[in-house]
C-alpha cells in the first residue's frame, strides 16, 4: 500500500469519492436496465408497477424483446459480425505480434506507429473512409467493366472492415503485451527437446498466448458488438443492433423494449468481461 | 427471395409484414428504418443497390436521381393505379417524371404542422406562436427544413414560390433564420425524433410542438387534451412514394407488397401503424376509428383545401437550406 | 538457408499487417483527401479544387464548430484526468489485491453497452421529469421540476463518462509498474503528500497520463451520439457537421474534406501534447 | 529514561500485529551514537516491518520510539529525521542523479546554492563526483546502490536503515560493497541501521547483531559474541555453519555438559551457566565445521578435553580456502570439516579412513525447542 | 582424429563473431564420458554463446562439434542428442510437472505406456516421486531446477548442459544446491557441462574447470591445479581472492623471481617455468589471504623462505571461520589476511601493530598483460 496519508478523514472522503464514482459509472446502465421492467409503454416515470412483458410478451403493444423479430435480427446480425470481427482481428492481431516482438525489419517504429494508428482516427472518419472508398471502387468497375461488386456497397463486409480496421489495434496491442513476456528460451528448451519448429508453436508458443488472444477476442467482439459511429457510414440492409436500436428510437419511438435490450446487453457484456479477466489471470508465481 | 424494404419507421408493421409473408411464402421481408435524407445518402453510396424498394417523399425524387441515378422508372401496369386517389397519383406522377419515365407512385400522405396540449395551449395556432414568450421554455420544434418553410409562411412569404429564384429564396432564408435565431430562447430543445417529441409532449416538459402529424394523432390516443393544430397558413403536405432502387434485385416482391398494401383491409393496418392517410380513393375513411377521430378532431374542410403540398427541391436548394440550419443550431441565444 | 526460412517468414507476417494498414487504413484515407479535393460544378460534374477547404474557412460557423468541437474535447481530457487518476491511484495502490481486480472489472462498466444505452439512460435520469428530479422534487430539495438535459454541462459530463474508461486504464496500468517504496522514499526524503503527487507520482505517470488523453482526446473529438443525444439547443458537434454533409446533404466532397480537417485537427493538438510533455506515441500508447 | 545523548534511536516493547500475525513481537533495544546496527533474522521475521515503523510508514500496535531521545509516535514519516535506503532503492528514475540528490533539500526548502554545493559535496564523497548529470538507468548497481545512500545522507539524518540493500546486486559486487558500506559508514559518522538475512553481511559489517525470529530479537551482541557464544539454539543455528546433532542430557556439572545422541554417541559439551538444562532433558549439539581436526592416521588424541569420531572421506569439496571434507561417521552421518587443501600429497582423499576430533569447549549444546525437528 | 569412445564432445578450433564481438574465439577442447565439466569466467566472456553453439541455436563462425565421434554442425538443434537446462529453467507453465517431462518423449514419438514409466522412473531418481500432478508454479525453486534436470535427463542425452542454472535462487538455497547437483550428476552418470561466474560454484562441483575470458579458454584443469599452480595472472586473480601488487622484475633463477613492486617492496616469489619472463618484465604478483599470518609480535621470522611486512591492523572483518584482517601496510596499501577470532585476548583489534608474513612458494608472479592496470 502505498499509501501513507493516515488521516482517517482523508482516508473516509477518498473512499466516498470513489464509490461516488463507481455509482457514477453504474447510474445511466441501471437506469437503462430498470426501465425495462416498467409495466409501462413509455420508457419513463412514473413507475407503473413491475412486468417481464418487455422481455416474454408475444403481442403488441408490448412486445418483448425475443418475440421482436427485428431486434432479434439485429441482435443475430451483430452477433455474425463481432465473431467475424473478432476471429479476423484476433488473427491479424497476433501475426502483427509475432511482427513487431520477433521481426527485424527497417523503420519498425514508424510501423508500430502506423499499427496504433487506427486507434486515435475518429471512427466516422475510418466509416467514411472506408465508405468512400469502397464506393469508388464499386464505381469505377461498374463504369469501366459494367460489373457490380455487390460486396463493396454497405454491407456486412464493409461493416466488418470498418470495425476491423481498428479493432485489430487493440488486439495486437493485448498479443503483443503477452508475448513480450514469453520467455523466448521457452521455445528454444522447446527446440532442444526434440520438437520440430510447427510442434514448438503448437505446444508452446500459442498455448502461453491463448489467455491474451481469448482476452482480446472478447474485448474485441464487446467493442464490435457496441460500435456505432463506424457502423453508421458502413451499414446496408443488414443493421446490427445498435443502428436498429438507434433507428427505433429516433424514427419509431422508443418503448421499454429497448431497455429490456439494454438490459440483456449488459448482462451478456458482464459475463463475457468477467470470463476475458478470468482467462487473463496468471496463476500466482 | 427476399424483398428488402427501405422505409420510414413504422411503414412496415410486423403484422402487415406477417400477412404478407403468408400469402406470399417464398418471399421473406427485411425492413430497415430510414428517413427521407438517409435513403438518399444510403442509395448513393450503393449506387441503388442493397434494397428492393423504397419510400422517399414526393418532393424528394427529382434531384436526387437527376443528380445520382438512383431509382429505375416504373412499370406502371405492374400496380393497382385504379384505386389511387387520382390527384395524388397525379401530382406524383408530376413531379417525378423524368425523360417520359415516371419514377413513383403515392402511397401515404399527411402533414406537418403543430401540435399543442390544448389544456394549457388553447389558443394555439400559427407557426409563429411557437416563438411566443407565453410559452417560453415550454416549446419544441426539429431542427429541419420543415420549420423552415412553416416559419417562412408564417412571415407572410410562398417559399414555394421563391425557389425559381435562387437569390431570392436565401434572402428569404436570411430573414426566417433571423427569425428562428430569435426564437432560440424560447424554445426548451429541438427533438431529433418521435420519441423526444412524444416523451416531452406527455410529460408536460413543453405544451406545444411543430409535429408530424402521426406523432400528434398517435399522443392523442393517449391524451386527448393533445391536438395535431394545423397552422393557420396552412399544414405543410407530403406525399410518401413507392420507388425501385435502380439496382433492386427483387421488382416482383416489390410490387407485390406495393399492391398489397393498398388493399383496403390492408391500409387499415398500415394506417394504424402509421397515422398517416393512404393515398387510395376514400383514405380517410380506411383510418383506424381512433386516428379517424383524432383527424377530425384537428382538420376542418378548410384546413384540408389550405394544405400546402412540398415542390420539388430544385439542386441547390438542399444546400442553402443545411446552411441556413447550421447556421441557427449554431447561434447563441 | 536458415536466413531465407526468416525471411520468408517474415515477409508472411508482414503481409496480413500490410494489407489492413494499406487498404483500410491509408488508401481510405488518401481517397478521402482526393475526393475533398473536388469540387462540384454541376449535378454529376465535379473539377479539382480546393473549393471545399474554401468554404470551410469562409464560414465561421464551421471552423466554430470545429475550435467548439476542440475546446470541449480538450476541457473533457482534463476532467477525465483529474476525475480518472484518483481512481486508478485508488486501485493500483491503495485498493487490496483482491478488491483491485474486481474495482478494475467495475471500471470496465461503460463498455459493456453501446453509446447509444449509455445515453439513453443518461436521458432516463436526467431529463426534466426522470429520475433526479423526481427524486429532488420527493426529497423536498426542489418544489419545481429542473431540467439536467440539453445543456453543456450535460454533454461534457456524458462524454467524460464515456471516456475515462480508456484514461483509468492506461493509469492503472503505469501506476501499477510503479514500486510502491518510491511513494514511501519520497515521503521518507521530507516531502509531503503534494510534493510527492507533483514530483514523483506524476512525472512516473506522465507516460499514462499522456497515453489516457490522446485516447481520450481522440475518441472525444470523433464522438457522435453523446453529443447529438444529451446536446442542448446550441451544441453542435463537428462530426455532427461531417455527418450532415454526407447524409442529409449529400455533399461527399465537403464531408471528406471535413473529415480529414477533423483529422488533422486534431493529430496538431496531439502532435502539440506530445510535444509539450516531451512523449512520444510510441512509448505512451504503444504501452498501455 | 536513557540519557538522550547517548542513543540515535531506542524502541521499547514495541509491536506490531497484523490480524493473528505478530510481525513484531514486544522489541526493545537502543542503538548508540554513530555504530553499525545489523538486524539479522530470516526471510518474514519482521525485519522490514519493525524498519517500516521506524521510519514511520507503520503504526506501532505498542510500545515506543524515540529517536534523540524524543518519541516520535506522532511524528509523519516525512518530519522523521530518520532516512531509509530501500531495497530496490527506490531511485527515481524520472529524475537524474543530481534531481535524486536534490529532491530532499528541496522538500526541505533549501536554496538553490546551498543545493548545489551539499550535492557535489555528497558525491565527492562517495566517490562518484562525475555523475551528476546521468540518467539512473545509466548507472551500474553499485553506483546506483551509492546514490541511494548519498540521497538519504545529503539530508544528514539521525538515523540511516538499509533494508537488504544488497539483495538485488550480483555476488562478487556483494561483496565489494560489504566493505564500502562500512567504510561509508566510518565516513559519515552516522548511525546506520541495516537489515539483512545474510550473516556474513551482518558479521562483516555491524558494530552490533541483533537476531530476529518470529518477530522476537533473540539475542543483540557484538558479532564475535554471536558466533561464539550464542545464547539460543536458534542463534547457533542461524550464524554460521555447523554440524548438528539432537541428543539428551545424561550428566552434568558446573562447566560440562555430558549428552548421548540420538544416534548413540556419547560427547561432552561446554556449559552455558544459565541455559537451565536438568538431566534427562533433550537437547541440539552444535559444532563449528573449522573446530574439527579430520586427520587420516587414527591416533587416539586426548580423550579428555576433546570430543572424537571416526569416518571415511566421502567427498572433498574444494573451495581454495573455505576447502571442506564430507566425511561419513561409522554410524552413517555426514559431517563436514574445514580442511586446508594444498595441492601437495598430504591432502585428504575420497576413501581415506579418518578420525575427526573437537574440543569440548567447542561443543554448544542447548535446550531443544524444537526448531530443528525437520531434516 | 580422438577416439569417439573415449570423449562424449570435442569442440575444435571453434569461433563465433557477431559483427566485430568475438564472442567465442578458437576454443579447442574434449570433455571424456562422464564427466563435469565447467565453464567459469567473467560475465560477457562468450560462455553462453558456446554453449548455444554446442545445443545448435547458433552457427559456428569456424571450427567444429563433434558429440559421440560424429560432426553435428549440419544437426539442426531438435536432432542433437545434448539437451539443455536454461538459465531461467524454461518450463512450460501451461503444462504440468507430468507433461512437461513427456513433452520430449512425446516430440520423439515414445508410446503412451513407455512415457508413463520413464517419467515415473526420473521423479523417483531425481526423488520427487509425488509431484507429477502439480502444477509448475506449485514447486519450490529448488523442486522447479530438479524437474527441469529430469526433463532433459528423461531423454538419456549424450551431454546435459546447464547455463548458470543456480543464478536465480536465493542464497541458502544455491548452497544446497551445489552438492545435489553434484549427486545428481554421479547417479546419472552423465557427461554435465557446467556454465557459471561464481567460482565456489565451479570449484566445489567439477571434475575439471575451464576458465574462460574474453571468448578465450585461459586455461583447464582441476580446481585444484587452477587455485594452486593458476597459467596465467587472469586465472590467479579470478579464482579465490588474492593480495595483488604489480611490479618488475630485479633477479631470477630457475626456481625463484625476484621483483620489486611499484610501491617499492622487494618480494620473492615462486618461479612457474614456462613464464616467458626475462630481467625488468612488468609482472603481477598474487597472494592468497590464507597464505598470509598476521602477528602481533614483530618479530623477525626467517627472512630466507618468506616473504615478510609491518602493518597496523585497519579492521577486523569478522565472519566466523571465513574472519579477516584488513592491515594497512606501512606503505599504505590495505592487506587481506585469514585469521581465526575465536573472542579470546589473543585476538587481533583494531591498531594492532602486526607484522605479516607468506612462504615464496605461495607467492605467484606473472607477466602483467595490462588486465589489472584500473584499480
Ligand atoms: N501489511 C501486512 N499485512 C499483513 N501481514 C503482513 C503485512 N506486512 C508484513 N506482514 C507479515 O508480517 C511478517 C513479517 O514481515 P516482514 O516483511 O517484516 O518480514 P521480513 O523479515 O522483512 O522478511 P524478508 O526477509 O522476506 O523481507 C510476515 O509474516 C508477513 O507476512
Ligand atoms: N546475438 C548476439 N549479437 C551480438 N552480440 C552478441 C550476441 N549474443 C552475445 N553477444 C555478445 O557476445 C559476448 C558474449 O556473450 P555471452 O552471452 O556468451 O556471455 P556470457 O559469458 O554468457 O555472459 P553472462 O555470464 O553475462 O551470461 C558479449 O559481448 C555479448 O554482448
Ligand atoms: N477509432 C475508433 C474508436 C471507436 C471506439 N468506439
Ligand atoms: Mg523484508
Ligand atoms: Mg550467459
Amino acid at each position: 500500500m502505498a499509501n501513507l496519508n493516515k488521516n482517517p478523514a482523508f482516508m473516509l472522503g477518498y473512499r466516498l469519492y470513489v464509490a461516488a464514482f463507481f455509482i457514477f459509472l453504474a447510474a445511466p446502465l441501471i437506469a437503462a436496465g430498470a426501465f425495462a421492467f416498467n409495466d409501462s409503454l413509455f420508457p419513463a416515470l412514473p413507475w407503473q408497477g413491475f412486468t417481464l412483458d418487455w422481455f416474454f410478451n408475444d403481442t403488441e403493444p408490448k412486445l418483448g424483446m425475443f418475440h421482436d423479430r427485428r431486434l432479434l435480427r439485429g441482435l443475430y446480425y451483430s452477433f455474425i459480425i463481432g465473431i467475424f470481427v473478432s476471429t479476423l482481428s484476433v488473427f491479424v492481431g497476433t501475426t502483427n505480434a509475432f511482427l513487431f516482438v520477433r521481426g527485424n525489419f527497417p523503420a519498425k517504429n514508424f510501423f508500430y506507429i502506423l499499427m496504433i494508428l487506427p486507434l486515435v482516427i475518429p471512427g466516422v472518419i475510418l466509416g467514411i473512409s472506408i465508405l468512400v472508398m469502397a464506393s469508388n471502387m464499386a464505381n469505377g468497375v461498374e463504369d469501366k467493366f459494367n460489373l457490380e461488386l455487390e460486396f463493396l456497397r454497405p454491407g456486412i463486409l464493409l461493416v466488418v472492415l470498418g470495425q476491423f480496421s481498428f479493432i485489430t489495434t487493440i488486439t495486437s496491442l493485448v498479443i503483443t503485451a503477452r508475448l513480450k513476456k514469453f520467455d523466448y528460451s521457452m521455445e528454444e528448451a522447446a527446440l532442444n527437446l526434440g520438437a520440430s519448429r510447427i510442434q514448438v508453436l503448437r505446444s508452446v508458443t500459442l498455448p502461453f498466448l491463448r489467455p491474451a488472444m481469448i482476452a482480446a477476442g472478447i474485448v474485441g467482439f464487446l467493442v464490435s458488438f457496441e460500435n456505432f459511429n463506424t457502423t453508421l457510414f458502413l451499414v446496408g440492409s443488414e443493421s446490427p443492433l445498435t443502428i436498429t436500436m438507434y433507428d427505433r428510437m429516433a424514427k419509431v419511438g422508443s418503448t421499454p423494449v429497448l431497455n429490456a435490450v439494454s438490459f440483456f446487453l449488459i448482462v451478456g457484456s458482464g459475463l463475457l468481461a468477467l470470463i476475458s479477466v478470468a482467462v487473463q489471470r496468471d496463476p500466482p508465481s | 427471395e427476399t424483398l428488402r424494404l427501405l422505409t420510414w419507421g413504422s411503414y412496415a408493421p410486423e403484422e402487415l409484414v406477417q400477412k404478407f409473408q403468408e400469402k406470399y411464402p417464398d418471399i421473406t421481408v427485411e425492413v430497415t428504418f430510414s428517413n427521407n435524407e438517409e435513403m438518399i445518402a444510403k442509395l448513393r453510396a450503393t449506387g441503388g443497390a442493397g434494397f428492393d424498394l423504397a419510400q422517399p417523399s414526393h418532393d424528394r425524387i427529382y434531384s436526387a436521381q437527376l443528380e445520382y441515378d438512383i431509382y429505375k422508372p416504373m412499370d406502371l401496369s405492374k400496380i393497382n393505379t385504379d384505386v389511387m386517389e387520382d390527384s395524388h397519383l397525379n401530382g406524383v406522377k408530376a413531379n417525378t417524371t423524368i425523360d417520359g419515365e415516371v419514377y413513383a407512385v403515392p402511397h401515404q400522405w399527411g402533414t406537418s404542422g403543430l401540435m399543442a396540449n390544448k389544456a394549457v395551449a388553447p389558443d394555439f395556432k400559427g407557426w409563429g406562436d411557437l416563438c411566443d414568450p407565453k410559452y417560453a421554455g415550454k416549446t419544441s420544434m426539429r431542427l429541419k427544413r420543415t420549420i423552415l418553410l412553416g416559419t417562412a409562411y408564417s412571415m407572410g412569404e410562398d417559399p414555394f414560390a421563391a425557389y425559381s429564384d435562387l437569390d431570392k429564396y436565401q434572402a428569404l432564408l436570411d430573414r426566417v433564420a433571423d427569425k428562428l435565431i430569435e426564437c432560440k430562447a424560447n424554445i426548451k430543445a429541438y427533438w431529433k425524433g418521435g420519441d423526444d417529441l412524444s416523451a416531452m409532449m406527455l410529460s408536460g416538459e413543453v405544451v406545444a410542438s411543430e409535429t408530424w402529424d402521426s406523432t400528434a394523432y398517435k399522443l392523442y390516443g393517449q391524451n386527448k387534451d393533445i391536438v395535431f393544430v394545423p397552422p393557420e397558413t396552412g399544414a405543410l403536405a407530403w406525399i410518401d412514394t413507392f420507388a425501385l432502387p435502380r439496382k433492386g434485385k427483387a421488382d416482383d416482391a416489390a410490387y407485390k407488397w406495393i399492391n398489397f398494401v393498398l388493399e383496403p383491409e390492408n391500409v387499415t393496418i398500415m394506417s394504424g401503424s402509421t397515422g398517416a392517410i393512404a393515398a387510395v380513393k376514400g383514405g380517410l375513411d380506411m383510418l383506424p376509428e381512433d386516428k379517424k377521430e383524432a383527424v377530425t378532431a384537428a382538420f376542418t374542410d378548410a384546413d384540408i383545401a389550405n394544405l400546402k403540398f412540398f415542390a420539388n427541391i430544385p439542386p441547390g436548394v438542399e444546400d442553402m437550406e443545411g446552411k441556413t440550419l447550421e447556421k441557427i443550431k449554431a447561434a447563441t441565444e | 538457408m536458415q536466413s531465407d526460412i526468416k525471411r520468408l517468414s517474415l515477409i508472411l507476417l508482414f503481409a496480413p499487417f500490410a494489407l489492413w494498414i494499406v487498404l483500410l487504413i491509408i488508401l481510405p484515407h488518401l481517397g478521402m483527401v482526393v475526393l475533398s479535393l473536388r469540387e462540384k460544378v454541376a449535378p454529376r460534374v465535379y473539377e479539382f479544387g480546393f473549393g471545399n477547404y474554401i468554404d470551410f474557412i469562409n464560414e465561421p460557423i464551421y471552423w466554430n464548430t470545429l475550435l467548439r468541437t476542440g475546446s470541449m474535447s480538450i476541457l473533457v481530457t482534463i476532467l477525465a484526468l483529474l476525475i480518472g487518476f484518483p481512481i486508478a491511484y485508488y486501485i493500483a495502490k491503495i485498493a487490496g489485491r483482491r478488491s483491485r481486480g474486481a474495482l478494475f472489472l467495475l471500471c470496465l462498466i461503460p463498455l459493456w453497452v453501446s453509446d447509444l444505452i449509455r445515453a439513453f439512460g443518461w436521458i432516463l435520469l436526467l431529463r426534466e421529469t426522470g429520475v433526479f428530479s423526481s427524486f429532488l422534487q420527493w426529497s423536498g430539495m426542489v418544489s419545481e421540476p429542473i431540467e439536467f438535459l440539453y445543456n453543456d454541462i450535460t454533454v461534457v459530463m456524458g462524454l467524460v463518462y464515456t471516456v475515462i474508461l480508456f484514461m483509468i486504464v492506461p493509469l492503472v496500468s503505469t501506476l501499477d509498474g510503479m514500486d510502491d517504496a518510491m511513494v514511501e522514499a519520497g515521503y521518507n526524503l521530507g516531502g509531503n503528500g503534494f510534493t510527492v503527487l507533483r514530483r514523483i507520482i506524476v512525472p512516473y505517470a506522465m507516460p499514462g497520463i499522456v497515453s489516457g488523453c490522446i485516447v481520450v482526446f481522440m475518441m472525444t473529438a470523433g464522438s457522435y451520439l453523446t453529443p447529438i443525444l444529451l446536446g442542448g439547443k446550441n451544441s453542435s458537434w463537428f462530426t455532427e457537421q461531417i455527418y450532415d454533409q454526407f447524409i442529409t446533404r449529400f455533399n461527399w466532397e465537403s464531408g471528406a474534406a471535413f473529415g480529414f480537417l477533423l483529422l488533422a485537427f486534431t493529430s496538431l493538438v496531439v502532435w502539440l501534447g506530445l510535444k509539450l510533455s516531451g512523449q512520444t506515441l510510441a512509448n505512451t500508447v504503444a504501452k498501455s | 529514561m536513557t540519557n538522550a545523548q547517548d542513543y540515535d534511536l531506542e524502541c521499547t516493547n514495541l509491536m506490531k500485529h497484523f490480524g493473528a500475525v505478530r510481525a513484531v513481537d514486544d522489541v526493545s533495544f537502543n542503538i548508540p551514537k554513530g555504530s553499525f546496527f545489523s538486524i539479522l533474522g530470516p526471510s518474514g521475521c519482521g525485519k522490514t516491518t519493525l524498519m517500516r515503523m521506524i521510519a514511520g510508514f507503520e503504526n506501532p500496535t505498542a510500545g515506543d520510539i524515540h529517536i534523540k531521545g524524543n518519541s516520535v509516535l506522532n511524528t509523519p514519516p516525512n518530519k522523521r529525521n530518520v532516512k531509509m535506503v530501500f531495497q530496490h532503492l527506490a531511485l527515481f528514475p524520472m529524475m537524474n542523479v543530481y534531481d535524486n540528490i536534490a529532491y530532499g533539500l528541496k522538500c526541505n526548502g533549501a536554496s538553490a546554492s546551498e543545493i548545489k554545493t551539499k550535492v557535489r559535496d555528497v558525491l565527492e564523497r562517495i566517490a562518484l563526483p562525475d555523475v551528476a548529470k546521468r540518467e539512473i538507468h545509466q548507472l551500474s548497481g553499485g553506483q546506483k546502490q551509492r546514490i541511494a545512500i548519498a540521497r538519504c545522507m545529503v539530508l544528514d539524518p539521525d538515523v540511516l536503515l538499509l533494508d537488504e540493500p544488497l539483495g538485488a546486486l550480483d555476488l562478487k559486487l556483494r561483496e565489494a560493497m560489504k566493505i564500502e558500506l562500512k567504510l561509508l559508514q566510518h565516513q559519515f559518522n552516522t548511525t546506520f541501521i541495516y537489515i539483512t538475512h545474510d550473516q556474513s553481511e551482518a558479521l562483516v559489517m555491524s558494530d552490533h547483531v541483533a537476531i530476529m525470529n518470529n518477530g522476537k530479537f533473540e539475542q543483540i551482541g557484538r558479532p564475535e559474541d554471536l558466533y561464539h557464544k550464542p545464547d539460543t539454539a536458534f542463534v547457533a543455528g542461524f550464524v554460521g555453519d555447523s554440524n548438528r546433532w539432537n541428543g539428551n542430557v545424561i550428566a552434568m556439572d558446573d562447566k560440562q555438559i555430558k549428552v548421548e545422541t540420538d544416534t548413540g554417541l556419547a560427547m561432552v559439551c561446554k556449559r552455558n551457566p544459565n541455559d537451565g538444562l536438568s538431566d534427562g532433558d533433550a537437547v541440539n549439539i552444535f559444532v563449528r565445521p573449522e573446530f574439527i581436526a579430520a586427520k587420516k592416521t587414527r591416533t587416539k588424541s586426548s580423550k579428555d578435553t576433546k570430543n572424537t569420531m571416526d569416518g571415511t572421506v566421502d567427498s572433498i569439496l574444494f573451495n581454495g580456502a573455505n576447502s571442506r571434507v564430507l566425511v561419513r561417521s561409522d554410524n552413517g552421518q555426514l559431517i563436514e570439516a574445514d580442511i586446508v587443501v594444498t595441492g601437495g600429497a598430504s591432502d585428504l582423499r575420497s576413501g581415506d579412513a579418518v578420525n575427526m576430533s573437537w574440543a569440548h569447549a567447542q561443543t554448544m549444546c542447548f535446550a531443544d525447542k524444537g526448531e530443528f525437528d525437520a531434516k
